[in-house]
């Protein structure tokens, strides 16, 4: 990390290489994260420092090395594992949902599962349908797990070593459009249990996570030129959902849109509708607004693919329609 | 080992059989049988099974006949005590040799009846249609119309009260929830809000706008459908067959709809609820009640009437009445108790001075009411002298009261059923008896800080029955 | 007591309570209080009058099998000396 | 209790006692399922008990065991108390898993079992990360991962065994082949049948094992677990064996021909050591009755046990989903490095 600032791939790598200089029970598992340096460059140069034991290549086996990762942290361990992409996930859902998530719970509280989950996600890159997923909110849906999704420099610093300190699984969502962002993060701590509120404004609350809260702010700071004050919240943390603050803002804005990179249907943006419903309906002035990715494959053509999911001029569309109707 | 003797039950072969039927007896009476021999083929529905003894011994009788669908756990054969294990053959193959007495015994088993009840249970002669309740399907029976086969408009077609009664539900006017809040709290009537959602919704700014202005046709509560109201409409149906009851019932409604009407037309409402754990007042008064003569068992309503009557002597703001732009405070808390009258009609007498009385006197004073209530016997100063009105729904299911103040008093506290829900104590997860309360109060007399006042006083009461 | 007296017995309290029912068409194993709009308090008078009826102290604890004829009936057969 | 037989009796005689255990216990379990004191899936070991006590016999107590959810036997072998078994088959929250996961889910910190998996081929993964955890923290211990022939199949398995013998990790793999995947027979899913030679093209030394004979069984899996400590990396034993009951207790069976189960049934583990210890003049009738009689008042405390435990609480039904330890709060500054301790 330089003096004059950083990336947030260089603030992931810092994060990891702090976490395994603390604690000589945590490694890094992975394809490629060795010699090759991760498929995003996260942990170039680990290899070097730590060593082929602790900066651990795998083959092509996402059941056998998650689920080994599962293993190890029974045995004492602190492993992160990295799933090269949310894609490949889906390979190792047995393990990361018949086990990381159940067993605690199975063996009458005997055995919890300190696991630590890095994987990519997120379209924006032209990567087509099978590399442009948002899957987290399938893993949201799961006892037993907590879904982190860092939006910032600060998070992707500071989001680590908790979810290792962490006695449960918690997998991290890195959106594949953030390893680029650069900046000076703010010093000071990072918990994993709080949504974080990254601009006030009374007239509507503007929900994101992950690769949609830049997007996001960046719709806020348009919208104050039209005279709507936008509260723009970064939920940070997927699952355990930090309704306190969801339903603060709510209380104060009465209007909400909650944008989504994930599909609509069964989605995040969902359940977090229906909680405002539950808990807040007599705060709402107008109908919950939700922008998410249309209901199709992500496409390669760069002109569909920034049509399929949100973007600065369709979150600010949204949002001036919720707060009009 | 002889003088032992085993039933040979039903077995359950999966968590989800409930009864089975034996398919084939592999045993006959007097085969001799080692532990672990299939003596019978169970037909589970999904599959044939052979059932395994648990006993080494000599079949004493078969007491299932091929084909009897039975419960699992039902005794099939009986099995007695061992014979020297040299005697000992293995069972024959073949059909059972049921005797027609044994044949009888099965029968009169099967009369009893099963754990499931169901299929052979009697009927009720009006077959009902299975999302009416007990209630509408009588309603309906009286207005001589076939809910069966009525369009109904609750929730999943059910037919509802209101279709039986023909009530109309007031049409909606289109207005955000927040705006309908605001509605409430400003007093504004909104259908005569002009609302500027993009659908001609009202939305907050709206209502306040209307406020602001002084626009609002006058204060209305947002309860179109409370209780008191729906009541009225049914007495005059509910009456048939008794006309002088009847006649009066009418006439006590028409007085009661005018009140109503009164209310909703002066009475700025505002309405608070809360739950209240029973747990402690419930087992308390078991407790109490173990040790008194039946007739002098006490009842959870008492208690919650009780605590009403007791919050009211702490929160006097909240007992007695509006004359003349000004509250005039109760001289003592009579309670205005809703009495729901047989054969329809709701009537409201005060039980005079409540908090000065003890429990069990005030529970043979509702005794008492309650009869005369429906015997036609009150008397006039109960008629008009209640201070603050107790409305509890819970015995007709309700969860929640939102009720109409009865003018000119400024109070209704509404209770509804006691039911067992998830419930947070001291950090914990558990199963509590809870019930709702409810206060609609007159805003005019007080606001919110004193209703909810009101509310804890009735909680923490209820939390200390001994108390009372 | 025998169930038939013990019916009896129940049919009698409840006309006390609710004097319009048409108890024949009642079904024994159905719970009456939805059926016959029994509130607590009618409920409470019942018991009382079928425990004066009966001699046998009906605890609140009992009070799920007097919910329906049969229940009671069978409750109060075992329960109730020969009466 | 299993160390103390050894000593006492010699090897055989410990085999016997816990295959008996075995079999008297699940037969006492089908009792209590057929009156509903067991519910859910229960998959009974009859049949198969000289792999369990064999491949057990060559472990120590530091040793790991990974089970299936055909678990009791291997739980027993290694154990964990009958009582605790038996309440949690119960569903009671003195069972071991406190009533949350029944006959499939035996877990036991204190004698290193993880579990009964009930998802065909889902452990494999736990037991080679527990020995990459062994081999991290420099403990010379045996991680043994039992299977069945239905796990083959799985994509999980060829992973592991290709993991696991990458890193030369310390595993026995050992496929209990009982022919029959549920009720799919081996032939019918498998084009190659020789599983050991399967494993064996992952570089894992293996060898198939007459899973009736538990001396055979014992001596195999000792072999094994020797070489392994010597570092030798990951063994696989093909024990071939074969479940004299249905799969569960669901199963009408309808997929094997009963002249098949009666044919095996001849080659009982429990009685082909009987008799050969009679020959050998290591037991006699009066020893036998002794052992059951010790098996017998084992099981009837392991059911008063369970019948007299209480349930858990519905209070504490949300817990153990996430730890009840508190929660770090990370509140450490960014970019603080301080030594591992």
């Amino acid at each position: 990390m330089s003096e004059t600032g950083t990336t947030y791939r260089e603030a992931m790598r810092e994060a990891i290489r702090e976490a395994m200089r603390r604690d000589e029970r945590v490694f890094l598992m992975g394809e490629d994260v060795g010699a090759y340096g991760g498929c995003f460059a996260v942990s170039l140069g680990l290899l070097e420092e730590f060593g082929p034991e602790r900066v651990r290549d795998t083959p092509l086996s996402e059941s056998a090395f998650v689920g080994a990762g599962i293993g190890a942290a029974l045995g004492g361990m602190r492993p992160i594992v990295e799933i090269m992409t949310v894609n490949f996930s889906l390979l190792a859902l047995d393990q990361i949902i018949n086990n990381a998530a159940t067993l605690l719970h199975m063996s009458g509280g005997q055995f919890g599962v300190p696991l630590v989950i890095r994987m990519t996600t997120g379209a924006g890159r032209q990567l087509a349908a099978q590399h442009s997923h948002s899957l987290e909110g399938w893993y949201a849906h799961i006892p037993g797990l907590r879904i982190l999704a860092p939006a910032t420099l600060e998070d992707a610093r500071g989001m680590l070593w908790p979810s290792l300190e962490d006695p449960d699984p918690v997998l991290i969502f890195e959106h594949g459009a953030l390893y680029a962002l650069s900046g000076v993060p703010r010093p000071g701590p990072v918990d994993i249990t709080r949504a974080a509120i990254r601009r006030s404004g009374e007239d509507i609350t503007l929900i994101a996570y992950g690769g949609t809260v830049g997007k996001t702010l960046s719709a806020a700071d348009a919208l104050a030129a039209e005279n709507i004050e936008a509260e723009v919240i970064d939920l940070r943390v997927l699952r355990p959902l930090d309704d306190v603050t969801i339903m603060r803002s709510v209380g104060r804005t009465h209007r909400v849109l909650v944008v989504d990179e994930g599909w609509r249907s069964g989605s995040l943006s969902a359940e977090i509708s229906s909680r405002i419903v539950e808990q807040a309906f007599y705060e709402l002035d107008a109908p919950i607004g939700r922008l998410c990715a249309a209901e199709v494959p992500i496409p390669y053509a760069r002109h569909l693919e920034e049509a399929a999911i949100p973007q600065v001029a369709t979150i600010i569309a949204a949002a001036r329609e919720v707060v009009t109707s | 080992m002889t003088g032992e003797r085993w039933e040979f039950l039903m077995p359950s072969l999966g968590a989800d059989m409930e009864s089975g039927t034996v398919a084939e007896w592999l045993v006959k009476p007097g085969d001799r049988i080692r532990k672990g021999d299939c003596i019978a083929v169970i037909d589970t529905d999904k599959a044939l099974i052979e059932a395994e003894s648990f006993h080494t011994g000599v079949v004493e009788a078969l007491l299932a006949g091929i084909g009897e669908r039975l419960p699992v756990g039902t005794p099939l054969a009986v099995i007695t005590g061992a014979a020297p294990a040299a005697e000992l053959r293995p069972p024959t193959r073949g059909s059972p040799p049921v005797s027609p007495g044994e044949k009888t015994g099965m029968e009169r088993r099967r009369r009893e009846p099963s754990p499931a009840g169901g299929e052979h249970g009697p009927s009720w002669p009006h077959a009902p249609s299975p999302v009416t309740s007990p209630l509408v399907r009588h309603l309906a029976e009286r207005h001589g119309m076939d809910a069966a086969a009525m369009h109904g408009t609750g929730p999943g077609g059910r037919v509802t009260r209101a279709d039986v009664e023909g009530i109309e539900i007031p049409a909606k006017v289109k207005a955000s929830p927040l705006a309908r809040r605001l509605a409430l709290e400003l007093g504004v009537d909104l259908t005569g809000v002009h609302g500027t959602g993009r659908t001609g919704a009202v939305r907050a700014d709206d209502v306040r706008e209307a406020a602001a202005r002084g626009s609002g046709t006058g204060p209305r509560a947002g309860t179109e459908q409370a209780v008191p109201g729906r009541a009225a409409s049914a007495a005059g149906a509910r009456t048939v067959g008794k006309p002088d009851l009847g006649r009066r019932q009418g006439l006590m409604r028409q007085a009661i709809a005018r009140a109503m009407s009164r209310s909703n037309q002066e009475i700025p409402h505002y309405h608070l609820s809360t739950t209240v754990d029973m747990d402690t007042a419930l087992a308390w008064l078991r407790e109490r009640n173990r040790d008194l003569p039946v007739a002098r068992r006490v009842l959870p309503a008492a208690l919650l009437l009780m605590a009403t009557a007791r919050a009211a002597v702490e929160v006097p703001q909240l007992n007695g009445f509006w004359l003349d732009d000004a509250f005039v405070p109760g001289d003592a808390v009579h309670l205005g108790v809703a009495i729901s009258l047989k054969g329809g009609g709701l009537i409201a007498p005060a039980l005079h001075d409540a908090a000065g009385r003890d429990l069990g006197d005030l529970m043979a004073a509702l005794k008492d009411l309650v009869a005369r209530s429906r015997t036609g016997r009150l008397r006039g100063a109960e008629m008009t002298e209640a201070t603050i009105t107790v409305t509890n729904l819970g015995d007709q299911g309700v969860e929640e009261v939102h009720g109409v103040i009865h003018p000119p008093q400024v109070a209704l506290v509404g209770f509804g059923k006691i039911l067992e829900r998830p419930w947070a104590v001291g950090g914990l997860l558990g199963v509590r008896p809870l019930v709702t309360v409810t206060l609609a109060a007159d805003h005019r007399a007080t606001d919110g800080y004193v209703g909810g006042r009101f509310l804890n006083a009735v909680d923490r009461l209820l939390s200390h029955p001994e108390e009372l | 007591m025998t169930p038939q007296h013990a019916q009896e017995l129940i049919k009698d309290a409840l006309i006390q309570v609710a004097p319009d029912a048409d108890l024949t068409a009642l079904p024994l194993d159905a719970d009456f209080r939805d059926i016959l709009e029994l509130d607590s308090l009618d409920f409470l008078n019942y018991v009382q009058t079928l425990s004066e009826a009966s001699g046998y102290r009906i605890e609140e604890d009992d009070y799920p099998a007097f919910t329906t004829v049969a229940g009671g009936a069978s409750f109060l057969a075992a329960h109730a000396g020969v009466g | 209790m299993a160390v103390k037989h050894r000593a006492r009796e010699g090897a055989s005689r410990d085999l016997l006692y816990q295959m008996l255990r075995i079999r008297r216990f699940e037969e006492r379990c089908v009792e209590l399922y057929s009156g509903e004191k067991i519910r859910g899936f229960m998959h009974l070991y009859i049949g198969e008990e000289a792999v369990a006590a064999g491949v057990c016999h060559a472990l120590t107590p530091d040793d790991a065991v990974v089970s299936t959810y055909r678990e009791h036997g291997h739980a027993l072998v290694r154990d964990v108390p009958a009582t605790a078994i038996m309440a949690e088959m119960y569903g009671k929250a003195a069972g071991c898993s406190r009533g949350r996961g029944g006959s499939m889910h035996i877990f036991d910190a204190p004698h290193r079992f993880y579990g009964g998996n009930a998802i065909v081929g889902g452990g494999l993964p736990l037991a080679v990360g527990l020995a990459l955890a062994d081999r991290f923290q420099g403990r010379n211990r045996v991680t043994a991962c039992f299977f069945g022939d239905g796990a083959v199949a799985e994509g999980e398995f060829h992973e592991c065994l290709n993991l696991a013998a990458l890193w030369r990790l310390p595993v026995l793999f050992a496929c209990e082949n009982n022919l029959y995947a549920m009720g799919t027979a081996l032939a019918r899913s498998h084009a190659e049948t020789d599983l050991a030679l399967r494993a064996a093209s992952y570089d894992v030394v293996a060898w198939p094992v007459d899973g009736m004979d538990v001396s055979a069984v014992a001596d195999s899996a000792s072999r094994a677990a020797e070489s392994i400590r010597a570092g030798a990396g990951p063994h696989f034993l093909e024990l071939r064996t074969y479940r004299f009951r249905a799969h569960s207790m669901y199963d009408p069976d309808r997929y094997r021909d009963k002249a098949e189960i009666e044919q095996w049934k001849k080659r009982d583990p429990i009685n082909a050591l009987i008799t050969r210890m009679k020959a050998a003049q290591e037991i006699d009738d009066d020893g036998l009755s002794v052992l059951e009689k010790e098996i017998s008042a084992e099981i009837d405390k392991a059911i008063a046990f369970a019948e007299q435990a209480p349930v858990e609480p519905v209070e504490d039904l949300a817990r153990f989903v996430y730890s009840d330890t508190p929660r770090a709060g990370g509140t450490r500054p960014m970019g603080a490095v301080e030594a591992a301790p």
